[in-house]
């Protein structure tokens, strides 16, 4: 493509070889085609406003020609650039034609060049501004001996009337636990209810195979005065109904709910033989 | 620049250099920054002078010089946090020791809890705003005893050390004593009686 | 302590606060040191006239107060200087971009400069702590936008964005337009059916 456009070359005579010697150097500094053609603006020393985008285009070309015949390596946006500079060339010199339609004029185009130019151009300047201000650590310094400020805990406690009387609760517990002696209480055990229990059966009367009845209540010593001890008997003896019902020695009934319990012996084949 | 501003320049770079750096330093370190006719000792007695009522001060320790925040404000330095404490178990059991058995000393204490107090338990209590020492009692090494304060009584709602409840309303509530189920069970009626009680009700 | 002497304690207080620490201190975390009634605006003015002409300056970085040294002190701050690496051309173009058109996405940098980013230029300026992703953009492909950080407003001793130089005339020459002009040279695309694809962004 580029190769089409070298009509420009020696009609602009500013880059001689050792410029262009000088160019091949430079292109290295380059950040883009942009950029070179902002460095090739600046060196007409014009504002952009009033650039020549033609003369620059010119200038752009040429380098590429140059670059080209020094067998330089250039970047493809490099190359980019240039088909759209010749074709922008070509649109600013020929006639306009009326049928392209929906196509930037060539005037257009200079423009958006143009403005691509100045942006990049600004924010080159605003670079070069901003790191032209004094700069922290460098021009301005900041506290060289600063200390992390300190931060003091206060704490508020907080606890409730219950757990201060729970607390002295438990405290009482274990103050008594540590007195405790297990209670000595007289109790009937299953074996002495057993017993007794056998006797009262063997005293019934009888008939066929089964005692007569008894409540279990009429077990109890009634004159009996430690009422723990009337207590376990009677839980005791019912006890040992529960045993000896188990092993068919004995029946129990209750007729409803909270009504006398009683029970009678129930004599087996081989006793009554 | 005349003289008088070229001191003042001085003055600052002096002043600049004193707060960037992260060492205190000599009059001779701070020569080693500044223009040969410079009157270092002069700028240092002019910064003196100029943070005396400041925040911060100018400083020499060890015949080197340094800005400090003025020793008169370390208290407003600080960031003053609340943080929310529970009390613990230790903590708790002291307190109700104090408040049910007060005035009382640290062995009385820890003979009725059983364990000797730790170290910072009564200082926790005290931090509190909760306990503080009383009268010494008069006894053989003259001990130190503990009583509440007003505050405990704000805090836990009480119109006065005597609205704790008693040992009585604690056990009537169970908060006392373990055989409350064995005192009722010796407690209850006659058995054989059962019955026609019940028909009673 | 009448209000005078009030007032002026409180001045010393934010003082002695900004001196001692380095990192720029916010309203709000000054207060956290101040009792309420303190007017720390206040104390920030007075001891920003205070200030004013002395070796150390009081400045204002995105909302946040500092003391520095004076800026024009510079050049006789031959102090112990943090080592600069010189940024490259690129990387200052970059950030010089992602200032002033922030927030910016990537394509945009690179429309801006005419050419692709080298890989590197922007991590330079995220480890220099100047730059970091700012919110997706909403468009197609929700591409990540950059911004700056207040690291960078501190470093170039910006109060704000605002202060950036020149950033008034930038906004109305309409140099902060980010959009493409020459999108046709700088895309390996066809290059004459560009133009109508720029319709479509």
């Amino acid at each position: 493509m580029n190769d089409n456009q070298n009509t420009d070359i020696n009609e602009d005579n500013l880059f001689s070889d050792d410029d262009g010697q000088q160019f091949n150097l430079d292109l290295e500094g380059y950040e883009g085609p942009i950029d070179m053609l902002l460095d090739l603006a600046r060196k007409q020393k014009v504002d952009l406003i009033h650039i020549s985008v033609l003369d620059l285009a010119r200038q752009y070309l040429n380098f590429i020609k140059q670059a080209k015949d020094l067998k330089l390596d250039l970047a493809a946006e490099y190359l980019v650039m240039a088909a759209w500079l010749a074709y922008l060339k070509s649109r600013l010199l020929l006639p306009k034609d009326e049928t392209d339609e929906g196509e930037l004029s060539g005037e257009e185009m200079a423009a958006a060049l143009q403005f691509q130019l100045r942006r990049l151009e600004a924010m080159q300047d605003a670079a070069d501004q901003l790191f032209s201000r004094p700069q922290l650590g460098w021009d301005v310094f900041d506290r060289g001996m600063g200390f992390d400020l300190r931060t003091k805990t206060e704490a508020t406690y907080d606890a409730s009337l219950y757990e201060l009387l729970e607390c002295y609760g438990s405290i009482n517990r274990r103050h008594n636990a540590s007195q405790y002696r297990p209670l000595d209480l007289n109790l009937m055990s299953m074996d002495e209810a057993m017993d007794k229990l056998k006797n009262a059966f063997k005293d019934l009367p009888r008939k066929g195979q089964h005692s007569a009845w008894l409540t279990l209540q009429s077990l109890i010593d009634k004159h009996e005065k430690d009422r723990i001890f009337s207590r376990s008997s009677l839980a005791s003896m019912f006890t040992a109904g529960l045993e000896m019902a188990k092993y068919g020695d004995c029946e129990i009934r209750q007729d409803a709910p909270l009504r006398p319990i009683y029970m009678r012996a129930k004599i087996k084949e081989e006793q009554q033989a | 620049m005349s003289t008088e501003n070229t001191a003042q320049l001085h003055t600052r770079i002096v002043e600049a250099l004193l707060f960037a750096t992260s060492e205190p330093l000599s009059i001779d370190e701070i020569y080693a920054y500044m223009p040969e006719e410079a009157d270092v000792g002069a700028a240092i007695s002019t910064l003196q002078d100029a943070y005396k009522e400041r925040g911060v001060e100018l400083v020499s320790i060890d015949g080197r010089w340094s800005f400090r925040t003025a020793s008169d404000l370390s208290e407003h330095l600080t960031l003053q946090r609340h943080e929310q404490r529970k009390l613990s178990r230790a903590a708790m059991e002291t307190l109700s020791i104090i408040a049910y058995h007060q005035p009382v000393t640290r062995a009385e204490i820890e003979t009725i809890r059983g364990v000797s107090t730790g170290r910072g338990t009564l200082d926790i209590l005290i931090e509190a705003g909760w306990v503080k020492p009383g009268r010494r009692r008069d006894a053989p090494g003259r001990p130190l005893t503990w009583v509440t304060t007003p505050s405990f009584l704000e805090h836990f709602n009480l119109e006065s050390i005597r609205d704790l409840p008693g040992l009585d309303d604690l056990k009537a509530s169970g908060l006392l004593d373990k055989s409350v189920a064995l005192d009722s069970a010796l407690t209850m009626g006659d058995l054989f009686e059962t019955n026609s009680n019940r028909e009673d009700e």
